[in-house]
């Protein structure tokens, strides 16, 4: 499906995807009103409708709506006076997405040229017998230390890791699954009754904490629960509702 | 074929990496002129198309390999796989990391606009990439190995063309702005 | 040179054992007349005296293999330890035979949760490893060599670091080889 095929039907926005670019990028369209969200959802469901998954628009999505996340967040972060580097106005940000798009683009093609050169190697095999057993020694003498033995435990540490694993078909693969968050957090409401969000994501690293604050939403969408916070960056005080499964 | 040539050959024949001229000439104890001559006459012994082994300079090196000829027989022969050919996902994170290297993996993810976790850690499995220390954030930083280069039948990373080859010309550029300036005045007519 | 003698030549350039006549014709779809043909080509190219590399018939079957007159220069270029930077699966596989040693392939490849026999075979090529006898299942069994100490500065293997450092549970009290089994299962698993 070519990206410009994708109708919309939004709050601030109807019709085709690339005219919504357009229009953000002239600023006839205010970033901070658009609902991303509800575009990814349109995505979906156009995906969805047509049955069928192009990589190569999809992905270009998924550039594109990435950056246009990362630049609404950045224009909705409070102003620091000293911090100009934050200070971002809209035709910088439209500057920038189109920069984005470029240099994208330009990795996409060189991408394409390795995948050819790769290609064009495949006859080519090289030797790779064992050396003859009476060659095989390196001299003791020439050897220098060379290498810190900090690697090995380092690479020890990593083996030592469990990953937090999971498997997603192809591109965007988290490495934490809402599934195990969202049972995560059922277990914890259903042995404790309250708890708070950071005892939710206890020691867990930020990837763990977005997507268990995706989890959270996905409980209050199901009414399983309902959540609190009194004051803007206060602890979040969750609780089960009536209808959380026991 | 001279004496040198016969041992530059042999060399060749038993390293199992690309054997540089440097290190061709302090083995033979010869001058690195002298074997660049003899890489010459090997070079005429293995012109392509002659024989079954050819060449080839790679990864900083010399190496001999195959003529594509034997390919076929040779896969019945070794059974044994070739490399995979290149997901999109890892061809985008290995031209990223052989045009920016040193690069960390949030840069590639920003590059691309998704993660990039898998593809990063399967051309590390593969060592067509390696660690190349940390940033000054204390990412892990990247960079392509020589075994890049002889899989991808690169002398050396100065072979790659310039990354500016690939992008749009002005004329698509301006193209792309145009077509969606367009799209917003229909838009506004409408 | 036909195409089949290069052919030929290519699949004993490639095999680290000598290759029969039926392996050759059956990896050419060939008949054995027609390799036996091809490899008397072969012969003539590869004649004695002539070249680096000859041809020579061993017992089950033709190998190719350096000529002794490259034998003194083949020394020098082997015997200075080549020491390339460490990929992530090298380094892996390094630190586990270091810690555990003696310990199989198998065992390296359920730690590391992917097959790694081409990081082994560096390894071992590099001489930073070596066979050590057979585990009680006729597993091949590894440790470090004399080499490998003297690479990373160490006077003994008693001074390779603590592993606690770069632990990311230290509390674990379980053995150490158990704990790196329970993990690397659970990364295949994923």
């Amino acid at each position: 499906m070519p990206l410009p095929a994708l109708e919309l039907d939004l709050e601030v926005f109807q019709g085709p995807f690339d005219l919504l670019l357009a229009l953000v990028l002239r600023e006839e369209v205010d970033l901070l009103e658009l609902d991303l969200a509800e575009v990814v959802i349109a995505y979906l469901d156009h995906l969805e409708q047509t049955g069928r998954l192009d990589l190569e628009s999809t992905t270009e999505f998924l550039v594109l709506i990435a950056a246009l996340l990362e630049l609404k967040s950045r224009l909705m972060l409070p102003r620091e006076e000293d911090d100009e580097a934050l200070e971002l106005t809209a035709p910088e940000a439209a500057d920038e997405l189109l920069a984005r798009m470029l240099e994208y683009a330009r990795y996409r093609a060189a991408a394409g040229h390795l995948r050819g050169r790769l290609e064009a190697e495949s006859g080519f095999r090289y030797r790779s017998a064992p050396l003859p057993a009476h060659l095989r020694r390196a001299s003791l003498a020439e050897a220098r230390a060379v290498y810190d033995p900090e690697r090995l435990t380092r690479a020890l540490g990593d083996l030592l890791r469990t990953p937090p694993a999971l498997e997603t078909p192809h591109m965007a693969r988290p490495a934490v699954s809402l599934e195990r968050r969202l049972a995560h957090m059922r277990a914890l409401l259903a042995g404790r009754g309250r708890v708070s969000f950071d005892d939710c994501v206890a020691d867990a690293d930020r990837m763990t904490e977005a997507v268990t604050l995706f989890a959270l939403l996905e409980l209050y969408k199901a009414g399983e629960a309902a959540w609190e916070q009194p004051e803007a960056f206060g602890p979040i005080e969750i609780r089960p509702t009536e209808r959380t499964p026991a | 074929m001279n004496e040198l040539a016969r041992v530059v050959e042999a060399l060749l024949f038993l390293s199992p990496e690309p054997v540089s001229v440097a290190d061709l000439a302090e083995a033979s104890e010869v001058g690195e002129g002298e074997v660049v001559e003899a890489l010459a006459r090997l070079r005429e012994h293995y012109a392509e198309g002659f024989r079954g082994v050819v060449l080839r300079e790679v990864a900083g090196g010399f190496a001999l390999a195959t003529d594509p000829v034997a390919e076929t027989a040779a896969r019945r022969l070794m059974a044994r796989p070739r490399t995979p050919p290149l997901t999109q996902a890892q061809a985008e994170c290995l031209a990223i990391v052989a045009y920016l290297q040193p690069i960390s993996r949030p840069e590639i993810a920003r590059i691309r606009g998704v993660a990039s976790e898998s593809a990063v850690a399967t051309l590390l499995e593969r060592a067509t990439i390696e660690e190349s220390g940390r940033s000054r954030f204390g990412a892990v930083l990247y960079r392509t190995t020589p075994l890049f280069e002889r899989l991808f039948g690169l002398s050396g990373l100065d072979e790659l063309p310039e990354p500016a080859r690939f992008d749009p010309s002005p004329e698509d550029e301006a193209d792309l702005r145009e077509r969606l300036l367009r799209a917003g005045e229909a838009r506004a007519e409408a």
